[in-house]
């Protein structure tokens, strides 16, 4: 089986990638999410310790 | 001794920290998976002689169909212990899931339809797994919304148990109804292993595909938490400390 | 607490919602003129075909019976959440969950019972044979309560929500699936002149699952919704 | 009341209320005791009624306990309710009843003491309006009514959010009478008020949450 077999996927592939190709894209998604909100969290509740610590002081 | 470890466990501190150094091992093992399934699936499998090579969209469809129900079970799970014992991280692990077993309905759902378009001629028929992946949809988008409609995230996070579990004695029911309906559906061969129509060249990328979403699940499902839990502990001095550094 | 005092409770309550309900008896008949109003626009949308009419109506009366208890649902617990007597019953001395039934029972009076009553009205309409419309009768009979139940414990969950109603729909029309399932096939079974034992066993036995657990899931989503 | 009455109790360990993401208070205790009285002040919004509220058991505390005669509230559930009344901020009675037919169905929630509906009527000054719908009634009349359900069942601890709202000073005077009564017979009080709480024989204990929280 060469490669261009492979990527022909015996004429199903549209098919096939497509579904993998999704896949792929929902699964990065699931974790690029969760990441960027952590930062962003973190970012947030930084911020707000300093206003906080700036008011006190 | 048991309950002291199941204490420490649940503190919202300890969890981030444990969680924080288990991500990079799970996101490994569910990477290694992933390659050996695919490099299995993709490459070494032969096409299937009835179906050519669009059976390969099965390595995506049947392990991400049986995640979705596992993960609603797991959801349903997390809740009821997080009701019954006040359990604040099981009612966080219960909402995290919410979002990891839908984006896998949905991928179940889509692949079978895209499956369905060369096997049968349509992109969506009424077949009994495709209609119960819908409903399972629902359900889990209604998780979703109940728990965003509630401003109080731990009010929200108890009623989320409550309607995961009634889901989870739903599905069965729903299932059968679904199968009953439908009595003209494929048999659902994939899921059966003791019969002889899987070759074991596809059950090893079956497999192995199955145990990548399953370590997928766990790490994914970790990083959520750990949002939830920062969001909840914001005005704890640990969770200011640690934005600070960072 | 003796089960006497509990018994009394149950009926005061029942008596107490059905007597609301008729001094507010305008506001009763929306559901049941939705359910009339909303089977008779499908012969208008698909065509006046009986052949076409037979083939349809048992479904399309159960979907227009789920809408119109949907509709219907908010008012189990609504009024009593802004006035604060739903306090008052998570508060009382009494297992919360008798309570829930009775409410439950009081709501299926109000609504699920006139949509039973008018429904063989319906079957002329739609052309169903008359075997069909007797089932038609118990399948709304035993199903109905199904309906009321299951919504009471939606309801519990959305009570306190501004927007409850779309999310309502989102958490209990799913869960009425199987039921439509059973009670449609069995009238469209019985149709084609076929045996419906099985369906209906089917439909009792949902009836006694969630006669015996949507009280307590009530009951609990209450208890949430309220904190 | 079946209690041995020296056993009877309420304690609070180290509750703390969040709400919103703000700490209304924390690490908050006391101890209730019969004939004793429990007056919660503070500004709006400092966990007043928050805190009626896990005295009732409808709300959780975010940390700590309490208990009831030694058993904790959660626990005890219908067996701890059935020795309270609570009359929150809302009235918790049916506008579309009469007063007598809201009486009936709040005497049937409890354990019924030996008041009838009228006599509780007639003490809260309500005699005559036994069968005119509450709708009709003023705001005030409405709330004597929301608290003449205090008086039909056998209860110990009264919670009571801002009872005095829209009452005149005759309608306040007639119900610090009925709650300095109920304590005098050996019953509790948690109330919050914006007024002065005037009861002449009983023991109080005032908490002040916006204090607490500074």
């Amino acid at each position: 089986m060469n490669l261009n077999e492979f990527f022909h996927m015996g004429g199903y592939a549209f098919y096939v990638w497509t579904s993998y190709g999704l896949a792929l894209i929902v699964l990065l998604a699931n974790v690029i999410l969760p990441l960027r909100q952590r930062k962003k969290l973190l970012g947030d509740i930084a911020r707000a310790a300093r206003r906080a610590r700036r008011n006190t002081t | 001794m048991f309950n002291n470890f199941f204490h420490k466990m649940a503190s919202p501190k300890y969890f981030y920290s444990i969680s924080g150094r288990l991500i990079p091992w799970l996101a490994t093992g569910c990477v290694l998976l992933f390659l050996a399934g695919l490099y299995y699936g993709l490459y070494k499998a032969p096409p299937d002689y009835q179906q050519g090579d669009s059976y390969r969209i099965m390595f995506i469809h049947v392990p991400a169909a049986w995640m979705s129900m596992f993960i609603y079970v797991v959801m349903a799970a997390a809740g009821a212990i997080g009701l019954i014992w006040h359990i604040k991280l099981a009612e966080v692990m219960a909402i995290s899931s919410a979002g990891v077993g839908a984006s896998f309905t949905f991928l179940a759902l889509v692949t079978g339809s895209i499956w369905g378009k060369p096997m049968w001629g349509t992109w969506w028929v009424w077949d009994a797994r495709l209609t119960s992946e819908l409903i399972l949809l629902f359900l889990y988008l209604g998780v979703i919304a109940l728990y965003n409609a509630i401003d109080d995230k731990r009010t929200a996070a108890r009623a989320v148990a409550i309607l995961a579990l009634v889901g989870v004695v739903n599905i069965p029911i729903i299932h059968y109804s679904v199968e009953w309906w439908n009595t003209l559906h494929q048999g659902p061969t994939v899921t059966k292993f003791d019969k002889p129509s899987i070759h074991l060249s596809m059950l090893i990328p079956l497999l192995l595909m199955a145990f990548a979403f399953k370590f997928y699940y766990a790490f994914v499902v970790l990083m959520r938490a750990r949002c939830e839990v920062l969001e909840r502990e914001r005005n704890t001095g640990w969770v200011r400390e640690l934005a600070e550094t960072k | 607490m003796t089960s006497d005092s509990l018994l009394r409770a149950f009926t005061l309550l029942l008596k107490r919602d059905l007597t609301l309900a008729i001094r507010h008896r305008a506001e009763m008949i929306n559901p049941l003129l939705f359910f009339v109003l909303v089977t008779s626009l499908f012969p208008l949308g698909i065509g006046a075909d009986p052949k076409l009419l037979q083939a349809v109506g048992p479904g399309v009366i159960w979907v227009a019976a789920l809408l119109a208890a949907l509709l219907s649902l908010e008012g189990i617990f609504r009024s009593d959440f802004e006035d604060g007597t739903l306090e008052q019953f998570l508060l009382s001395s009494h297992p919360v969950s008798v309570l829930v039934l009775a409410k439950v029972l009081a709501h299926w009076l109000i609504t699920g019972l006139p949509l039973l009553v008018i429904s063989p009205l319906l079957g002329v309409l739609l052309g169903l044979p008359g075997d069909a419309i007797m089932i038609l009768l118990v399948t709304l009979a035993l199903g109905t309560p199904v309906l009321s139940l299951i919504g009471a414990v939606g309801v519990a969950l959305t009570v306190g929500l501004r927007k409850g109603g779309m999310i309502l729909s989102l958490l209990v029309l799913p869960l009425y699936i199987p039921l439509l399932i059973f009670a449609a096939n069995a009238v469209d079974t019985a149709a084609a002149g076929l045996p419906v034992t099985a369906h209906l066993s089917l439909i009792s036995a949902l009836l006694v699952l969630s006669l015996s657990l949507s009280p307590l899931a009530t009951a609990a989503a209450l208890r949430i919704s309220l904190s | 009341m079946t209690q041995s009455k020296n056993n009877t109790r309420l304690e609070a360990h180290g509750l703390e209320c969040i709400r919103d993401d703000r700490t209304l208070f924390s690490d908050l205790s006391f101890r209730l005791e019969r004939g004793q009285a429990l007056v919660l002040e503070g500004r709006n919004g400092s966990g007043k009624t928050s805190l009626l509220r896990i005295l009732c058991g409808i709300r959780l505390p975010d940390a700590g306990r309490i208990n009831w005669c030694g058993e904790e509230i959660n626990r005890l559930g219908a067996d701890y309710h059935e020795h309270t009344a609570y009359v929150g901020h809302r009235d918790g009675i049916k506008l579309d009843l009469t007063p007598l037919e809201n009486l009936a169905m709040a005497r049937a929630l409890g354990k019924p003491n030996d008041t009838t509906l009228e006599e509780a009527l007639e003490k809260v000054d309500l005699y005559g309006f036994e069968d005119v719908l509450t709708r009709n009634l003023s705001a005030g009349q409405q709330r004597r009514l929301a608290l003449a359900r205090l008086l039909v069942t056998d209860t110990v601890l009264w919670i009571l959010d801002e009872p005095f709202t829209s009452l005149d000073v005759h309608g306040i005077q007639v119900i610090e009478e009925l709650l300095d009564q109920h304590t005098s017979r050996g019953g509790m009080l948690a109330v919050t008020s914006h007024h002065a709480v005037n009861l002449a024989s009983t023991t109080i204990q005032r908490i002040n949450l916006s204090e607490l929280a500074a």
